[in-house]
């Protein structure tokens, strides 16, 4: 009981003695904390769009004008039963005319006194999340045009190259910006540890040569670094939630609501930031005072 | 204390505690067997130093500047290691001590560094007060004991002045009061007098007199003739790392 | 002469005896300008992809098919003297066509069978630079759908509002991490500078106990942070060099390679990247002793 | 030196300078009229403190631990401020010298601080050749004084041992090298003899008293009386903050 009592008391007088360095160090948490997490939430919102353009993924074929009826659906199951395929619909010349008319959007006026008998049957084809891939999905094009009964297969090439391009470039520049920043910050954080450190050897020093135990010297360190860890990370993430919500907010574009819905990260993944921000933190402290324990 | 008592070395000698044999051999509290340190790469620092100090003597241990004293201090509370030999303080051989254990040994010996080591920022009061907070002493007696020996070292107007202010007699003398704080079984004192006049240094005396004489054992490495010519007590003399015993 | 001997002998002294603090802070330059360069190089890179899309912005007004001939040289008239105006098309049924096949890329079939007659005569119009501002066309839209002559005036709604929308969200992004890492690494440095200080601050004071005189400080202390600052952004800038030129061959899209031209850096921006990484590691340094003077 | 003539301060003393009467009243080299010195916000360290020394003089300042010594010599050395009074040294009044003019007088004052001030990490030679070194002299003059302080301080051995691991003694005499390293025309030395035996006392004592016949002035604030004890130099002594002189 004394023992906690102690320490404690050291660690609140080391708080209050040294409150500039230790808002400092605080201060680099937070900062290190909400950077990682920025780029994070960026990933992770990216991520999400890509799947959700993704979804938007499919191939058309273009049948045979003279398939009959029954040919149509046996065609249409046939690919069907292939396994790699979430969903398969059947399109009549009608519907074709009105996705026409609507891809075309403010063109329409163009298919005004037509009707849709020019337009041959088809069936979208929906393909399976692992195929959601350029070289693939080539392959099955490949394969579905092969197919009896099919006339043409359809993808938006161009579409799908690009948005490949796009989404590795900006992986790719998330992730080195990333770990260039998790570089940055760890290097941080060290750097001010060891500063504080500097600041405390002495009196960590005398303390072990008065006798001080282990207990004694690592007690206010651990609760020290736990507090950075927590209240950095803490204020870190919440700086981020509210210029979450100020973007959100500010960018509230409700034609677009659908391709670039923005969501703040789960709360597991907050908690899991927390955390390894408390584990480094203590660890960081222990590791620094480590050399003083064997004096 | 008391949760405590399990991890307390075996070293557990205390200024209370009654010789075990009331006979005219007191107990030993330090004891060195040929002992050779030797700084790398190649400075000898002491040579096969062979040593005891027995519970309630004082020891003055002299030699030039060089001679080795400071390092034989720092053996005994295991600031350094001895290259070669045995140390053994109140029956532990210092050798096969433990990290925590070293501690509570450290605990046991108050030691007044030549150089103080005090904390410059830290006022008079919290430096003397750390070397009885390690040792989880309550508030009012730590508060009684600084006070006490303050005033016994006319050092009570400086109590709350930070240490690195004050001037270098009255740091000496803070570095002795921390080091007598806990009334430790044993008391190493690095040339202790140094920075002081003549008047300040008998109260020094005069304070490691009556510790003394509530059992301590004093070891005083020293310069000064003045504060052990014409006692009875022990005195040695380092010479290029060698001991010899002056008087008996 | 012989102080500057003095000061060069004391440099190199400085820089072996503590050559891993130099190294340490040398680093977190080299980082810092890193890091910094590489968000301006996306943000660069960013606003020039932007013009580039903004370019092919343009107002399609079809004409009254009643319209004359001369009534539509004179409507061109009437537009292009608008001042804010940069280029006025006039496109005749057939071109109309051809552009609408390129549109529809691979669905260009179902145009097959039709002629160009059912499309009306129209004007493209490139607006001003100034004027590429979602509120500003609409406005420019709404005057042009109210001169005689207009049957009708388009433009790509959703597109310019996705685009719109989509760099203002990805300025921002590149703007607040920017700040975000400007603030770390000016912390970074500062605290990685006051920790060098530490180290040294002892030495400096017992030499202004000994009489040396402020330039006898300063000197090397200067060239030191000329040195770091210098050395720093340099290797910064070649490893940021190397990045994008990995990048760039690892993401050479020829199909894209019109909309996402990157873009190196011109020279004069990292001259002005270097100069102030000297500037400030030199402001820095001299700043750091100043207390030291005073003794 | 030549491009730096224009700034060099006008208190140019050097111990090779021709007395200006050639009477029996010799150069006044530091001067003290009614010096206070408190230390914010209540320490009177020195109270109305006049006090003059000579060229060619050596000065004993003793008294208690706590008097004031180490804050006048201080005040000599700029490093402290007056708080009321004036100080002049060589001529120059303390208080008109501007940052780059401080640097010159400390040139020519040599200080062996009570607590040494060395670089801990630096060699031995390091800290000597330092102060050589500010002044721009040349490579070998530096290293010929400093081997020569260094045999006549019986630290040969320890030239280049980093000055952190040398015992108390030693740093002591290193500091008192330093100091000496100039041949200034001004040496103050602050208990120079703390941490040194007899024999090792004597060693410093005779190279102060060469330096004296080479012309400097020597301030010496000390505790220890062996070494002016039946000496015909001044000697003061400060009583919580008050000068008085001892002898004449
Ligand atoms: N950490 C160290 N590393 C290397 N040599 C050392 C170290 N500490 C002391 N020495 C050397 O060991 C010898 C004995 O040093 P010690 O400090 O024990 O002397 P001392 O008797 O205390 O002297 P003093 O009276 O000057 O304090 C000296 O020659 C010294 O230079
Ligand atoms: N920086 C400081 N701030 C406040 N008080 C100080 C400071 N330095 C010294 N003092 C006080 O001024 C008084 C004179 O100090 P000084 O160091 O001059 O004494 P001293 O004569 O050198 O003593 P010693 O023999 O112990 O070295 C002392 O009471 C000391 O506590
Ligand atoms: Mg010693
Ligand atoms: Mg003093």
């Amino acid at each position: 009981m004394r023992l906690l009592t102690f320490i404690f008391t050291q660690t609140g007088r080391n708080v209050l003695q040294s409150w500039g360095l230790q808002l400092m160090t605080l201060l680099t948490v937070t900062l290190s904390v909400l950077i990682f997490s920025f780029f994070y939430l960026i990933y992770v919102n990216m991520v999400q769009t890509g799947v959700r353009l993704g979804e938007e993924l499919r191939l058309i074929v273009y049948l045979d004008s003279g398939l009959t009826a029954d040919e149509q659906i046996l065609f249409t199951k046939k690919v069907e039963s292939f396994s790699k395929v979430d969903k398969v619909v059947f399109i009549t010349p009608d519907e074709a005319f009105a996705q026409l008319r609507d891809q075309l959007g403010n063109d329409r006026d163009v298919l005004e006194d037509l009707d849709s008998s020019f337009l041959p049957y088809s069936v979208e084809i929906y393909p399976h999340k692992d195929l959601k891939n350029l070289s693939r999905i080539k392959d099955f094009s490949d394969y579905l045009e092969n197919l009896p009964g099919t006339a043409k297969v359809q993808y938006g090439h161009g579409w799908v190259e690009r948005f490949e391009y796009f989404t590795k470039l900006l992986r790719f520049i998330v992730i080195i910006s990333g770990s260039l920043l998790i570089l940055t910050t760890m290097f941080m954080v060290s750097n001010t540890l060891r500063l504080s450190l500097y600041a405390r050897q002495k009196e960590l020093k005398v303390l072990r040569y008065l006798g001080a135990t282990n207990s004694y010297i690592k007690g206010p360190v651990l609760i020290e670094g736990f507090l950075l860890g927590f209240v950095g990370a803490g204020i870190g993430l919440l700086s981020l939630f509210s210029l979450f919500q100020w973007i959100k907010s500010h960018f509230a574009g409700p034609s677009l609501v659908n391709l670039f819905k923005l969501n703040f990260l789960p709360w597991s993944h907050c908690t899991a930031i927390l955390l390894c921000s408390v584990l480094l933190c203590v660890l960081g402290s222990l590791l620094s005072i480590r050399k003083f324990l064997k004096i | 204390m008391q949760e405590h008592t399990e991890d307390r070395p075996t070293f557990t000698f205390q200024p209370s505690m009654e010789d075990h044999s009331e006979g005219d051999e007191k107990s030993i509290i330090v004891e060195l067997v040929k002992v050779t340190k030797i700084y790398p790469p190649d400075v000898v620092a002491l040579r096969n130093v062979s040593f005891t100090a027995r519970k309630g003597e004082i020891v003055f241990l002299t030699g030039a500047s060089g001679a080795g004293k400071t390092t034989l201090l720092k053996l005994l509370c295991r600031l350094e290691r001895p290259t070669k030999g045995l140390i053994e303080i109140g029956g532990n051989d210092l050798n096969k001590l433990n990290s925590n254990a070293t501690q509570k040994l450290r605990q046991r010996i108050g030691v007044a560094y030549q150089d103080f080591r005090l904390l410059p920022r830290q006022s008079v009061y919290q430096n003397i007060a750390m070397a009885m907070e390690v040792q989880f002493k309550n508030k009012k007696e730590i508060k009684q004991r600084v006070l006490e020996l303050l005033e016994k070292l006319s050092l009570s107007e400086k109590i709350h002045k930070p240490a690195g202010k004050l001037s270098r007699g009255e740091q000496q003398r803070v570095a002795i009061a921390r080091a007598a704080a806990n009334v430790p079984p044993l008391i190493l004192a690095d040339e202790p007098t140094g920075n002081l006049d003549p008047q300040t240094t008998s109260q020094v005396m005069d304070l490691f007199h009556e510790l003394n004489e509530s059992g301590s054992a004093i070891i005083i490495a020293t310069h000064d003739k003045s504060i052990y010519q014409g006692t009875h007590h022990q005195q040695f003399e380092l010479q290029q790392g060698e001991l010899q015993r002056v008087n008996s």
